[in-house]
């Protein structure tokens, strides 16, 4: 066993009043690489609010939104590979989106569509996980599997401040931490598991600190800050890489909205703590900085937003286009080869079926 | 007496019995502040206090575990977990503990507590928030399953899961959350678990169901009245133990018999109904057994799944072919 | 071909599949150097290395998930649970993800993965070690379930499951064990999945049955033979999806149905047995259908476990009763 | 939150070589209490030791031995008050037996007789648990129920070194610190869990590091020093008791015999490491301090030993000499009140019961 009580690092580079910091680790002082971001992050972020309004508007089922987190997501897959894989929870779709699956194929997956799990990139990501903290074992299994066959890939696990309270988290650390597996386990702490405030989830001093009890190393972020994070996650990555085993990073965020559209946050938190997490949250920062580096500003920022806009809105067509799968599709994938038993079913589902409209 | 939904009778039932038993504590995610996901729980934190209804950390093996604890020494905890796609992480507390702490102890310790969870489709909910798994509970020895159609039993039961001194799985229809309304008298008086509740009578078929089938059901009987099919509709209500006589008296009078539920087919409730039929009236049957359920298959995302449930016209068919036989 | 017992064709048959396919990895509690506490993996790890056969830390959801995220990921793990009664952890990770990732994800991902456990009592184990819940993982759609009766068939039906591209719950009936050896060769060949193996022909009554019952369902087959009673005794083998069609084929030449298993009635796979023939051979049968399964009580410490459990007298008596009828 | 990264403290008072620490706490230092203490330990080993014997002579069913055990299962009950309340594991037995449950009780227990935890006294104690680690969250919420009361009572969880990877002890940990509740969580690190050993259960530091990862207090003490259990664990008591919370106390032993009667240690273990813990054992140092104090020699022991093993003799004839209860008892005790259905069923069983001797 390993010493792990050490002091948990906690990394920020890019400052609230879009500073960067002379510390921040070489390769994070080309502004051009963190437009390249930005703009990654404001996609994001308009996809984000045309989902809500497609939700609204009973174009798409229950959304959460990931309004606040585009850092942490940026951040994390821009430091991951190609190769890498990645197992998301719910909430963190733009972390998907950045990997390559499609917007039309998340907005089938909100819109009640299995297809919208079936990405054509990145084919070996597992797809969107509801069931809390259960994501984080299978990224440890996907570790051992890489493991195994000796492969230079790395896990990486996406669950929230709630979910770490699960027993499925803290058995994923620790099996992780007992073969020395190549993931990384992410908590984008946002600070609220829909009602659930942090401090009433645990009173563990930081959430990075649960890596003690698994012998991993644990490390915290400014997940509003872009260098940060992806440094961070390029840190631990490449650590798992070289076969130095996980690492548990703490993205520290703020869900600036509600849980999810069926979700009223009025109900049960303050308006002055919105307010004051909104002050930190990761696009005015990084506009500051990109400005003061002469590369970026409200025109090139519009022209940008209108381009995504469009892809957006291309991406929307093509989802409400999507007619459903045939009834049968929902028997035909169960098992490689479907039992005696189903036929009969399926014949009367499709016998009953009337409703090919929405 | 204002007509209340389903929903607002639970949260009636709940106040009724934390303002009149202090050993009872309701405990679950959100249930606090936010007042549950689909507010059952609003307003009771605020009126009986954090230390009576407390929102949990997110671990639902742990709200099960310490539930069972509390149960044994003394309290009365009604647990809520948010979906029943999320309840799998109790089934080893449930199993191993909660059914049989009694009996390990020959009486010595028991657990009087609730675990209430909204369950199945037909809602528009995301993946895994759909499900309907009562019949891993009802295998479980020792565990009560409840469900109810109507605010009126919903109250009564609820009631009467809270104050039962073993334990109950509660499971909450959300597709009728809040369809009905019905007057319902806050009076703080239970209804009879562990029998069944003929919510019509009739001549011709027996049809058993639960849950937000009775409405697919009832609707299903009212069209074959209009073709002169009388069919008999018995609401199961408590899932496990079942009401064995309820249900042999009507098919005996029937002599047909229909299931309808909204899980899988392949080892679901309608499994052990048939069964129990098969073995105990026999002879009064006058066709096959027939069951209306849930194909062998995951619950589809929302856009296919009413094609996956039971619906008035496949009932329905049921029926008629069951006529025909 | 020595004869071997059921435990030694297990373990030829995992032998067999790690030697000849590398993406085999066995993991579990003890299975290493410990060889299982049945003995089960005794030498694997010996002989494949401690990265192919692997003890892992005591948690059993955590054996299920890795095997998930292992198989997603192009791995088949064998995952080994130590007794049935510590399984329940894993149903979470078994409903919610290892039965529906294929179709989840319209077959992007898949999940060829085995869980095995011991299961059953009648061998004097202490608390918890005697369960029977087979039901429990029949009724998640998705998820096959198969248990084996003879060496011969734990050797055929292990390598098919592990080759079987999706999920398997393999159980494995502790009470024999060691108890009736047979020659197995060790030839690699799988047996079929999704299909019953009739072991006695009969005329007169279908007993169905599976595991450790399928030795006192024989041996009452014996019995009544003696008093000129005719039984045909069915191992029903992969439990989920049933063989509907030999059972029902047995039912049209006998019309009676006898089904006998260790575990709780209630909602047991007993009842999805019967109602299926209730549904597909009713005109068949001339007399009801008669289960003979463990009570619906917590299975019983061990100096009262063989009054729990099925045995040749209860069987018997059945069969009688089904002729008198 | 607040902070619980401080290092790990570590308990030793009396030392292998029979030595009390001058820093030994006030309380400590009257050798008739810890003649006292041990004289509960030497029966502990004899019952142990009966036991196994009546398994080999199939007079019992399987059987886990606590052998080298009894230092800690007698410091965690002497430090328990009555109104406490135990949630044991199935190896420690031996807590059980000083917290009042009866020999015989015991035996039947292990003997295949659900009467064996419908002990007499202490009434409220939760009976053995099998499945491990489950009975730590029904000590959490034991200790509800007393927080709730407001009554002035602890639960006290004894788990394994192996059943510290079982999401179930994390999980209630975690909701303990968060509630604060009046719970300790005792692991008794015998540095086996069958034939894994510990250092492959887990990377963290120590196993009582993983109070960090909730937030809790986390405490090491010799598990052979009955002054270091009775006092780390009378500290944590008292803390619960006052309102401080949980605390994880780790105490490290070792499992000088098979993991059961079943099982053959000699396939995983090594000889001399066996040796070598043997050394470290609790009855030889706490003879040789009794010793040094002129209150126990060979003598006195063979006497105690003798009443013991009358004791333990009467305990096994009575237990012998419990005939089977009736059949219908497996019926009686599933609910408060019978339902319709299993009246038939219990006739059945009556009706086919030919088995009323062993
Ligand atoms: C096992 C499980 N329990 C409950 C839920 C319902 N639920 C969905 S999100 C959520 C809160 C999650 O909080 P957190 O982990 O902080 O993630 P965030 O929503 O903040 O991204 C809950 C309780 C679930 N999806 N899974
Ligand atoms: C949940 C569960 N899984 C597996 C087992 C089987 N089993 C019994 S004891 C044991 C090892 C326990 O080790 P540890 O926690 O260190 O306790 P010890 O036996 O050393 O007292 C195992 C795996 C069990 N009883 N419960
Ligand atoms: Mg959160
Ligand atoms: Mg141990």
């Amino acid at each position: 066993m390993s010493d792990s009580s050490a002091d948990i690092r906690y990394l920020r580079f890019l400052k609230p009043n879009g500073e960067l910091d002379k510390d921040a680790p070489t390769g994070s002082h080309d502004p051009n690489e963190i437009a390249d971001l930005f703009r990654r992050m404001l996609e994001l972020r308009v996809f984000d609010s045309k989902a809500i309004n497609l939700q609204r508007t009973g174009k798409l089922g229950t959304y959460p939104s990931w309004y606040g987190h585009e850092a942490a997501q940026v951040g994390v897959a821009a430091a991951m590979k190609k190769e890498d894989v990645l197992a998301p929870s719910y909430r963190e779709g733009g972390v998907m989106l950045c990997r390559g699956v499609s917007m039309a194929e998340i907005l089938l997956y909100w819109g009640g569509d299995e297809r919208g799990s079936d990405f054509a990139v990145p084919r070996d990501d597992f797809p969107y996980c509801v069931p809390i903290a259960t994501q984080c074992l299978h990224a440890a299994g996907a570790a051992m599997a890489f493991q195994h066959r000796g492969e230079s890939r790395c896990a990486v696990a996406v669950n929230g401040d709630g979910g770490t309270s699960e027993g499925a988290f803290y058995e994923a650390m620790n099996i992780a931490g007992v073969r020395k597996l190549p993931v990384v386990f992410v908590v984008i702490n946002n600070q609220w598991a829909i009602s659930v405030p942090v401090a009433a989830q645990t009173s563990s001093s930081t959430l990075a600190h649960k890596a003690i009890a698994a012998g991993i190393e644990g490390v915290q972020a400014d997940g509003n800050d872009i260098v940060a994070v992806r440094h961070c996650m390029r840190e631990a990555l490449e650590k798992a890489r070289k076969g130095g085993g996980p690492t548990l990073v703490e993205l520290i965020t703020y869900r600036l909205g509600d849980h999810t559209t069926v979700d009223d946050a009025g109900r049960y938190r303050q308006q002055d703590e919105v307010d004051t997490a909104s002050d930190l949250e990761p696009f005015i920062r990084t506009r500051k900085y990109l400005a003061s580096k002469n590369i970026w500003d409200t025109q090139l920022e519009e022209q940008f937003l209108e381009q995504c806009t469009n892809n957006i809105e291309a991406a929307v067509n093509n989802y409400l286009a999507t007619p459903k799968e045939a009834v049968e599709q929902m028997f035909n994938h169960m098992y490689a080869e479907m039992p005696e038993s189903l036929l009969a079913q399926r014949a009367h589902a499709i016998h009953f079926c009337d409703t090919d409209k929405d | 007496m204002a007509d209340v939904t389903l929903i607002d009778a639970l949260t009636m039932a709940m106040a009724w019995e934390l303002e009149h038993d202090d050993d009872v504590v309701m405990l679950g995610e959100d249930i606090g502040l936010n007042g549950g996901v689909f507010r059952t729980t609003a307003g009771l934190q605020e009126r009986f206090g954090p230390q009576r209804v407390m929102d949990t950390p997110l671990a639902e093996g742990m709200i099960a575990g310490v539930s069972i604890g509390m149960a044994a020494q003394g309290l009365k905890p009604v647990a809520e977990i948010q979906f029943m796609g999320f309840i799998y992480p109790i089934v080893d507390q449930m199993i191993n503990h909660a059914g049989r702490m009694r009996n390990r102890t020959r009486g010595r310790l028991h657990c009087p507590m609730v675990i209430r969870a909204p369950f199945g489709g037909g809602i528009h909910a995301p993946e895994h928030h759909s499900e309907s798994t009562e019949a891993l509970f009802a295998h479980m020895p020792g565990i009560r399953v409840v469900i109810p159609s109507s605010p009126a039993r919903a109250y009564g039961l609820l009631l009467a899961a809270i104050r039962d001194p073993d334990p109950v799985v509660f499971l909450e229809p959300k597709r009728i959350y809040r369809s009905n309304k019905q007057a319902v008298a806050d009076n703080g008086e239970a209804l009879p678990l562990d029998v069944c509740y003929i919510l019509r009578e009739g001549s011709d078929v027996t049809v058993v169901t639960w849950g937000a089938m009775v409405f697919e059901s009832l609707k299903s009987a009212e069209q074959m009245s209009a073709q002169g099919i009388s069919c008999e509709v018995i609401d199961l209500t408590t899932i496990s133990p079942i009401d064995e006589q309820t249900i042999l008296e009507s098919v005996a009078k029937t002599g047909r018999l229909i299931i309808v539920h909204e899980a899988a087919k392949n080892c679901g409730v309608g499994a052990e109904i048939a069964a129990m039929v098969a073995e105990e009236g026999m002879y009064d049957l006058r066709c096959p057994i027939r069951r209306v359920t849930g194909y062998d298959i995951v619950m589809p995302f929302y856009r296919r799944e009413m094609d996956y449930m039971p619906s008035v016209a496949k009932i329905g068919d049921a029926i008629r072919d069951s006529m025909d036989d």
